[in-house]
């Protein structure tokens, strides 16, 4: 056991968080990533990382990555989390479609889509969810019938994120009617602009539009941009779950970063206590640890499971635990956070408790609150822990 | 000991529930929300029907032009308002400013008169800590300002200021202040700084006078806080129960799992504990008992911890939906947030009960 | 509404203080409950009690109440936790069977047992559970088959609370071998000194002996004892379950007084904290509240249970809110005093902490912990609440 | 960066596994119990295999008589004790006794006997507290009394006293000193009031000196303590699992109900994430790192909050057959509840942490 950096480890940390100093925007200087020109805003962030080869770390020089390990890509992300970087528009495409591409994606693919999306020139969002399917996705409905070179794509496709803006969009569609749940799905990488396809924005609590609806209405896709082979849909679809609730998708500096931030947030207002006369027994320091601990908890098993894959390890059931554990996680931060502002926490200004803006905390609470029902609810990912981490029988 | 409503009490309650399921659809409210930014205030339309009734003026004696009735008759009225996310502030006219006012020497033509206009009040100028009140109210060249207003474009404004060291209680007209909207999560409460100019004319009373009617408002503006919740509560549960029926999901109702079942239940039991404290309060009120700090603090705390769960449950019930501006879950769920934690979260309540007991008991 | 009780409720209570004070056995006086000498010593206080009128108030002067009603019957639960009354060993049959025979029994039934019952002469323990029953009380298996006079029961019942030392036990047996689930079944009431009948007392986790197994190799039971009519046991059964865990078994002043304690416990240490450099932020005092305003909060719906009751109101579904409420309310004032004990909570030593005996803390800690658990476990309760408070689907 | 053990200390884990369970099983501990109210101590033959592997030396230097390893080796074993609820006080002979007398000098002779006679160890005096260590041991014409020691039969014992104002660490032979058992719920800790006088020839360190040696010996027994709660954790759910899965109601088995199985995956997860933290503790502690108070108080915090929810929900699940005497749970459930308190519980070390946190962010 060696729970120290190398030198080299340690350089590279050293020249990332250089970099990230001088071009990480100052905070709030992009607009909001759930608006048109917020995502624009981000965009451009993206093409900024790219070009310096921050973008996509791990991946191969020729697609614009370093060829780094998977302990370098976390450096990388704890860097990233420390220096403030602001939320990856092209999330959906580097952490989710990307490992599925390569895995599954021919080298014509791989070259055609990797390299666009490392950049930000084309953003991806996600069309799995269906209105009647939600995390059952092996109910889905929607479906592909073959036409000369390619398919026609008919359905709708719902909780598509980064859906509102995006350039297209991967999904999975029923090819073979006649056969069910599982079997005779298969797995499309498609162009928003194709003629057919109709994207309804979905506005969120706070009104912005982070998702969207898509429907298709006999959408050409061709031969080319099936992914994994007709019929291999589930398989391929699985893939990507696994990176969603993975270990690719949640670099634990994002918990760790805001953890450390709550932790100041509390000592700020504890100076105040006395004068606020607020609370002054202070039962929410414990949740503060609480979350705090947890955070740290789970970048140390983020770097137990980081050692396991690079030493050739598949993360099986583990996933499920740690899709709860960080989930979880994140809602027990940010309540605690708004906890302790009190009757400030509904507000949706910048007011400088504790060095962060009111609106960044309720924001923050707002996404956690997803964070249990994405990738899969929690409810699910029980069952999954229970039936293969426990061994207790299936329903 | 009897401890239930009247038949009387009741059919009031009910006869209110009626206009306001009339009055404040779900429909209404996504029309509201969408009106908020550009006229606000409130829906005179409504307004003026639930007004009309009286009840803004429930617990003013009659003599002054109310109806005369108590805190008792007002509670489940203030539980309805909730259960439709009523964007007016009822409860803060009826119950915290008018209820007040009701017993303010000076104040009776005042009151006879708003309650006539069907005005709509509010107070602001305090916030509550586990074992005082703080003022909130900043001073600056003789212009008052006073943060998180709620309802901040109502007619009358009671404000809390302290000058030379005193509090001072103050009366101020709509059109004598300046309102500066705060952008919150819920729309429907109108948060808002208010600046207005504290004067000889709007002052109602000063001094430990002053430190008692700012007391019993605070008192009285988390009691009915606490009544709103189990309504914002009720409604959340109701709304999830319904979805969560139909839903399907494995081709069964998302409803028939255990695990959904239990979560639900989990909220409808707190719901089911927290109602009896707040009528309690509710009676401790009516009838000036003293241990009225006590009484509100173990509402407040149980209410808020109640839809706080039954917020957190909803939304995990209905899934990604739930997150969406066009269902009608999150206008009671912000709502909740919001109340949840104005005029003193559950763990504040707490904590002064705990003082308040261990004073007791020693 | 009126939350003030009049003046003979007060003069009750007065009456009832006066004599418990005076009668009341000093703490510790009596030996544990779940020992056979214990078993004797508190028998002898029911004695007590009987003589004095106080071991069933609110039943007809001719079994040896006083015909109060249910306020009356709360305030003396009141008093009775307020002086520090002992557990009643009379439990099972005054709060479970004595419904039940008031609801069913025949006048001869009534005079033969009720105020056996209420004297303590005739110890009552119920036999329900079978090894592979559980809460699932449809599925016994135990069997009566018809004799002359009489009925032979055969079979096994377990989790007999009382059991080991009772003399008698109520329980319900298949009378129809061909009916299933909830048919069939009838409901006896039996001479544990029959022969035929064999006790194995239960160890519980303190090595003492509350519950007990008992065996039934055709016994004989008479008609006479027969309650309620034969196949009729389940719905007879199901009026004693809505006893157990409706209002009459549970008196609030139960859980407001060990609050009281608690917060004793808590100011106690708070004076401590200093000297022991222990958890100074007293993140167990939020805790320490939550308990206590549950406790109150519980009395409060009781009180309002009570009037409904009183005034011809049928207690349904609530009863499985109530039962949630009181035995998680149970664990987490417990639960919160072991917490403030620290490392002394699990010695099972009178150290005089907050003027309480650890042993006491440690076992009302265990007690509690069976409340989720017995009287049909919190999950079927959920169920119950889920289904008929709030309209979900049956599975 | 490795984060995880070397195959040859998987090994040495997995054969000192097995020679547990074939030591100490179910059948072995309901004896243990009942042996255990007339003769304390341990069963020999079971200590005299287990030692006899040379685990009690093994974090003490080769020249000692040890096996030269380090806590890192060490830790998985504790963790295997705490499956099999092992009596006999494995971790903290090795761990915490021998693991610190190893380093103070002058022990050397001592310390080797002690290995060699395959000797029990125990250490007392001292309660966790969030900012400081205590003190627990009182003095009384010069006789010490020591409370809550646990394994309080061992062959030898490190005690602290207060005397003038220093800290004393002594070591005292079993011979010295007399034992008042103390009743606890898990009697396999065999919990007692040592009662013994602090001699020159007792004495092993005083002042700073000893207050450096007690610092260490806290937190390698709030570490260990954290590497046996992992092992009843794991040990309970799996029992849990397995019951669940046999046990049917309503026509299934129970563990296929969702309620039941989301209790224990809520558990299981707890238990996934506490282990990286004392592994991590046990890291900090091989190496001498500077952040050991840290490191220690997330490996408790985290392990105790895992066992608690674990011995609840395996309570829960089991019904009523868990308050059994006859059946196997309460042995781990009793153990770990005892364990989870000792040397500072969960919040103790969170309100340590804070402490910690805040002070290097500041």
């Amino acid at each position: 056991m060696d729970l120290t950096f190398s030198p080299d480890q340690e350089a590279f940390r050293m020249e990332a968080r250089t970099w990230l100093q001088a071009n990480v925007p100052s905070p709030g200087s992009l607009r909001s990533l759930d608006t048109a020109e917020g995502f624009e805003d981000h965009r451009a962030f993206e093409r900024t990382l790219f070009e310096a080869q921050w973008s996509v770390v791990s991946w191969p020089k020729a697609f614009g990555g370093r060829e780094v390990g998977i302990m370098e890509w976390l450096i990388f992300e704890e860097e990233y989390y420390r220096a403030g970087g602001p939320r990856r528009v092209s999330q959906n495409g580097i952490f989710l479609l990307a490992p599925t591409l390569f895995e599954f994606g021919t080298d014509a693919q791989q070259s055609r889509y990797l390299p666009a999306m490392a950049s930000g020139e084309e953003i991806w969002c996600q069309g799995w969810s269906e209105p009647d399917a939600g995390s059952d996705l092996a109910s889905i409905r929607s479906r592909a019938t073959k036409t000369e070179g390619g398919w026609l794509l008919t359905g709708q496709k719902t909780w598509c994120s980064r859906g509102a803006f995006a350039h297209r969009c991967f999904g999975i569609f029923r090819t073979d009617p006649s056969a069910e749940r599982h079997r005779g799905l298969t797995y499309f990488l498609i162009d928003m602009a194709t003629p057919g396809v109709t994207v309804r924005p979905i506005a969120q609590l706070d009104g912005e539009t982070g998702f969207a609806e898509v429907f298709f209405d006999d959408v050409f896709v061709s031969d080319e941009d099936v992914l994994g082979g007709i019929g291999e849909g589930w398989k391929v679809a699985m893939a990507t779950a696994g990176s969603e609730r993975g270990i690719s998708l949640r670099s634990p500096a994002r918990y760790t970063e805001a953890a450390g931030k709550l932790i100041d947030l509390l000592a700020a207002h504890s100076q105040e206590v006395g004068a606020l006369g607020l609370d002054p027994r202070g039962a929410i320091a414990d949740d503060v640890v609480k979350a705090y601990v947890d955070a740290e908890a789970y970048k140390l098993h983020t770097y137990m499971t980081a050692t396991k894959v690079r030493e050739g390890h598949k993360v099986g059931a583990e996933a499920s635990a740690t899709k709860i554990f960080w989930s979880e996680t994140d809602v027990n931060l940010h309540q605690a956070a708004l906890r302790l502002l009190g009757p400030d926490a509904e507000l949706m200004v910048p007011n400088g408790h504790g060095g962060l803006d009111l609106s960044d905390w309720l924001d923050g609470y707002l996404f956690a609150l997803s964070g249990p029902i994405y990738a899969g609810t929690n409810e699910i990912q029980r069952n999954v822990v229970a039936e293969r981490m426990l061994g207790l029988p299936r329903a | 000991m009897r401890f239930s409503f009247t038949d009387e009490q009741l059919a009031f309650r009910s006869a209110v529930a009626d206009v306001l399921s009339d009055w404040c659809t779900p429909a209404d409210l996504h029309a509201r929300y969408v009106e908020l930014n550009a006229e606000a205030g409130r829906s005179h339309a409504r307004w003026n029907a639930l007004a009309g009734l009286g009840v803004t003026g429930l617990v003013v004696p009659e003599h002054l032009g109310g109806l005369g009735l108590t805190d008792l008759d007002l509670i489940g009225i203030a539980e309805e308002a909730g259960a439709v996310v009523l964007p007016e502030p009822l409860a803060t006219t009826a119950g915290v400013v008018f209820g007040t006012l009701g017993s303010v020497p000076g104040m009776e033509e005042r009151l006879a008169a708003a309650i006539d206009d069907l005005m709509t009040a509010t107070f602001g100028g305090v916030d509550f800590g586990a074992e005082r009140h703080r003022v909130s109210t900043t001073l600056n060249e003789g212009i008052a300002s006073t943060p998180r207003v709620a309802h901040c474009h109502a007619d009358l404004l009671l404000l809390v200021v302290v000058i030379d060291g005193a509090t001072e209680l103050h009366l101020v007209d709509r059109e004598e202040v300046t309102v500066d909207a705060t952008p919150a999560l819920d729309l429907t409460r109108e948060l808002g700084t208010i600046h207005w100019r504290p004067t000889e004319g709007t002052l109602l009373a000063s001094g430990s006078h002053a430190d008692r009617f700012v007391e019993q408002l605070v008192e009285r503006s988390a009691l009915y806080a606490a009544a709103e919740l189990l309504g914002l509560c009720q409604a959340m549960l109701t709304l999830t129960a319904s979805y969560v029926t139909e839903r399907k999901q494995f081709g069964v109702p998302v409803g028939s799992f255990q695990a959904v079942k239990h979560h639900l239940a989990g909220a409808r039991v707190r719901l089911e504990f927290a109602r009896p404290a707040v009528y309690r309060a509710a009676y401790t009120l009516a009838n000036g008992e003293p241990t009225l700090a006590h009484d509100v603090s173990m509402a407040k705390s149980l209410a808020a911890d109640a839809a706080d769960e039954a917020a957190r449950v909803s939304l995990q019930c209905h899934g990604a939906i739930g997150y969406t501006y066009e269902y009608d879950l999150h206008f009671a769920m912000k709502r909740a947030w919001g109340l949840s934690a104005a005029w003193g979260d559950a763990r504040s309540h707490r904590a002064r009960i705990l003082d308040l007991v261990v004073e007791s008991r020693s």
